[in-house]
């Protein structure tokens, strides 16, 4: 910043003020303190008031602007100075030597905060005075090989399968009496264990009571199952005329028959 | 190498020693001459480091472009650290997998039927990859299809001894009687 | 320390140099310990590791409760101009970093009181970004403002071993001119 400020305050040594070089009114303050060369315990509050007020005014008069924190510590200090000087109710005074006091102790605070500062600017500081390793080897290895199965989240999934399940093949509490191509292949496999000649499909359909659509099924699960043994060369098919009946027979040389 | 070796003195060796060990990069050759005095040959102090190093946990090694530190080879080993971050499976991978845990041995075409949904290659593949299932045969049907059925791997996982040991069906599915 | 000092073989010497070598991170006293066999103990690994060390161009120190390596601290102006990595603090930022050490858990507000002065952005977002400094949870005070600590990277910034190893507080508040 532009004009700096010098001040010459009552001690013998002239002490060069530059306002703009101070963090705020409690550094200026400290840096007062130090200047008054005692114990900070026993430096006199009152000198140490008129200091700042001294540099405030010289401030103003240099026209320097001053933020808000410069001007309310000096209205502060001159209610202290005030309370400490003139006769006044002893409560009063006394209220006044407990602020002045604790304006001690902040000022102890701060310069005990400055020796740390100091003490730790003095370590050998990392990255700066000593380097640690600069191409470190990472021998930790990631293995995502393995995959998690809780409990509870693979039954919830069954459950949530299961629920879209039974939704899309629409919930019937009577199990479908369908002639299945496992159960037409089963009995067709028995039968053609003890041989049989020419043999229509419709002999092969179950006996049990099937309604239009379930005959048609099991009449295409067993034609599938004659397909599928003939294909293992267990039966021989045959049609002799467009839709004609569909005879089925063992293989007669008994090439082996597929289980 | 030079006619004339002259040895580092203990301060530049300290020096190159430091710099190797705190820079980022492997460190070039020509880096290490520039810090040298006068007469003293790069390859002479890699030399000295390396054996100063030898038989110790971490070697002086040159590599592509110049010198850096590196771990005992014998000792990485030891060093390694597993990690394990196992994956999650999606919702998809893990309905199938209970589907086939449960009405094992299935073919797809059952485990499409069951879950009332298509079921895509790439979830078997992943399940297949983990290894958290497994072919069991083909089923004696037309097109004789593949089988599924879960793996050791699986029970390993999902933390039991066997089969029996998954919650029971029946205590699942309660509306069902 | 332990009545019988049970020196270690050097294979386990190799093995903790090159695990400490290795990362560029302080190494926890227990994952030390980890690596050792029955008996041996940590401190005394550390300790001939350190002597072994000792003079040379990187050194082994203790610092923010485990084991580093670091460059020799007589090598920082020759090594300050090879590996350009600026990172020192301003006054400021030094300042409110002392706060917060001797005064930690701290609010801004007690931070800003004690220096007289507000907090700038600059100055916490420097502490932050160094990892010296992390929120430690919020006050059980009207606004419920954050308290701030110091990290163990802070430790190891300044090469501290422990908090306790600052200052103590009657040595700081003692005015000699």
């Amino acid at each position: 910043m532009e004009p700096a400020l010098d001040t010459a305050h009552s001690a013998a040594d002239t002490l060069i003020l530059h306002l703009d070089g101070f963090e705020g009114p409690m550094d200026l303050l400290l840096n007062l303190a130090r200047a008054q060369k005692v114990d900070l315990a026993k430096i006199s509050i009152l000198s140490l008031v008129d200091q700042y007020l001294a540099v405030i005014a010289d401030a103003r008069k240099y026209s320097l602007e001053l933020t808000a924190d410069w001007l309310l510590m000096a209205a502060w200090l001159t209610w202290l100075k005030s309370r400490l000087l003139l006769p006044a109710p002893s409560d009063e005074l006394e209220d006044a030597e407990a602020v002045a006091a604790a304006l001690t102790e902040r000022l102890a605070e701060l310069s005990a905060m400055r020796k740390l500062s100091a003490w730790l600017g003095r370590r050998p500081i990392l990255g700066d005075d000593v380097f640690a390793r600069g191409m470190p080897e990472s021998h930790e290895e990631i293995d995502s090989s393995g995959v998690v199965i809780e409990p509870g989240v693979f039954i919830r999934a069954y459950l949530r399968a299961m629920r879209r399940g039974a939704k899309s093949t629409g919930y019937t509490p009577k199990p479908l009496n369908f002639w299945t191509l496992q159960a037409a292949l089963h009995s067709m496999s028995q039968r053609a264990e003890r041989q049989f000649s020419w043999t229509d499909l419709q002999d092969f359909l179950p006996e049990s009571p099937f309604n239009e659509t379930e005959r048609r099924a099991a009449v295409a699960s067993t034609f599938l199952a004659g397909l599928e043994l003939a294909k293992s060369g267990a039966v021989q098919v045959r049609q002799q005329e467009a839709f004609g009946p569909i005879l089925l027979r063992t293989t007669p040389d008994g090439s082996d028959p597929a289980p | 190498m030079t006619d004339v070796t002259i040895l580092p003195t203990d301060d530049t060796l300290r020096l190159i020693e430091a710099l190797v060990f705190a820079s980022a990069e492997v460190v070039p050759m020509k880096d290490i001459s520039a810090l040298l005095p006068e007469g003293i040959h790069a390859d002479v102090v890699v030399k000295v480091l390396k054996a100063r190093y030898a038989g110790r946990g971490v070697e002086v090694v040159e590599v592509a472009g110049g010198v850096a530190f590196r771990t005992a080879l014998d000792l990485a080993p030891r060093l390694r650290k597993l990690i394990a971050k196992p994956r999650r499976l999606t919702p998809v991978a893990m309905e199938t997998l209970s589907i086939i845990a449960y009405h094992q041995p299935v073919t797809r075409a059952e485990i499409e039927h069951i879950r009332g949904a298509s079921l895509s290659q790439q979830t078997l593949d992943q399940l297949l990859e983990l290894e958290l299932i497994t072919p069991k045969g083909r089923r004696d049907t037309p097109g004789r299809p593949t089988i599924w059925g879960t793996t050791a791997g699986f029970l390993s996982y999902f933390g039991i001894k066997a089969l029996d040991e998954l919650p029971r069906r029946d205590d699942l599915l309660i509306d069902r009687g």
